[in-house]
């Protein structure tokens, strides 16, 4: 699956990568990320998560196709 | 005077800009016969913030949600006030002192109601519009951004405290 | 940006203008390094009023009055919400369906003072200042505004009731 | 003294006249305003009154030489 981080997560992750390893739902998509930087746990705590146009929770069912976008807090205006 | 719907010309205005907002333009689609009061937010970049110089910002916005939020946003608003228009526009990239990194343009028959809805749309995109801003300092370093920090009180990044209460 | 003082800036806007007021150039002035807020109120001629069909509106002010007490209430809302800018423009003489009566901007640090104060200008211009309408209907017939009817209220034609409360 | 009158004051009289008699304040004032016109007197109760730029109350004294300007409440905006 393809990930891509915004904002102040670039200072964490690469802005776009392929993750290795399956993640179901989100919760299991945030413990893939820690292990690559364990360094990022309060602010992954704050972000939400999109799949193209809409926001998902951890009801939504992952797979291995999607792109998923990390959306930390929003800082505009 | 116009004879175009006020959706028509809503949809006309790009939700993101990477070009400078044209003000004056967007003012002048904010005319309606019936709308008696016309208020504009202009949200702009201040030379400093929490005590360090700015040099200027940079914006970075993810543009599918960006857009279809705001345009959500403002349908909402329409609704919600009676609202003759109702139009908004966010930079993306680097944006100077002085500039206008957004606007907020409500129309309605009377002032209450479109004071209240460019306050209601202007804290909406604030908070959840998936855009964020790097300040860039006079001394070369640099910072994201954190405006909202409502998922420290609610626990949950989507939900979001106003203080207007809406 | 604009190195002049805010006050030097606001007393080149006459508060009262025979000519159609000159939005753009106004909202050119209300820029201001410190301030991260600019909210621009435009009251607009609707094209009906209490059912009625209006052709036009015609103005007609005391201005010896008119510009005292406009440049008070401009200094008493700087001071109340410490804004960098405010300024305001009234028309006088025949104003058009859809065209602007009146324009309030106000410049702040942050955004909740520049939306407090620019509501607090127009509600005291409205109730306070020696400006009236003449409604022009599409019948041909007139009629003099009487929007602050407060009087009836108070007992007292200086006291007036403010529903934002300031 | 000369009296001024604005707006809807018109109906009831000439913008613009030299007043009979001397009023020493505005409740004189009032009580010959409507030896003129007895039709004005709900209208003049709404009125304030102003010499110059600034409005008086019932307290100032007026003078012969004095213009008086007579203010119908505000329709503005």
């Amino acid at each position: 699956m393809k990930i891509h981080v915004y904002a102040g997560l670039k200072d964490y992750f690469q802005p776009e990568f392929e993750l290795e390893g399956l993640a179901r739902n989100t919760d299991e998509l945030k413990k893939l990320l820690l292990a690559i930087n364990d360094k990022a746990g309060k602010m992954l705590a704050s972000c939400r998560f999109a799949v193209e146009e809409g926001f998902i929770d951890n009801q939504f069912k992952l797979n291995e196709h999607d792109t998923i976008v990390i959306i930390p807090p929003s800082s505009g205006g | 005077m116009i004879p175009s719907s006020s959706s028509r010309r809503a949809a006309a205005v790009r939700a993101l800009s990477a070009e400078p907002v044209d003000m004056a333009g967007m003012l002048a689609r904010a005319h309606h016969p019936g709308a008696g009061a016309v208020v504009l937010f202009s949200g702009e970049v201040r030379n400093s913030n929490r005590g360090r110089a700015v040099a200027f910002l940079e914006y970075e916005a993810y543009p599918p949600l960006a857009d279809k939020l705001i345009a959500e946003i403002l349908a909402v608003a329409t609704e919600k006030w009676g609202l003759h228009i109702a139009l908004a526009q966010h930079r993306v990239g680097r944006v100077e002192v002085g500039d206008t990194a957004v606007v907020v343009i409500t129309a309605s028959a009377h002032r209450a109601e479109a004071y209240a809805a460019n306050r209601y749309i202007i804290d909406r995109i604030k908070h959840e519009a998936p855009i964020w801003k790097c300040e860039h300092y006079t001394d070369g370093s640099h910072e994201w951004g954190n405006n909202c920090n409502c998922h420290a009180v609610t626990g949950d990044p989507s939900k979001h405290i106003y203080e207007t209460g809406h």
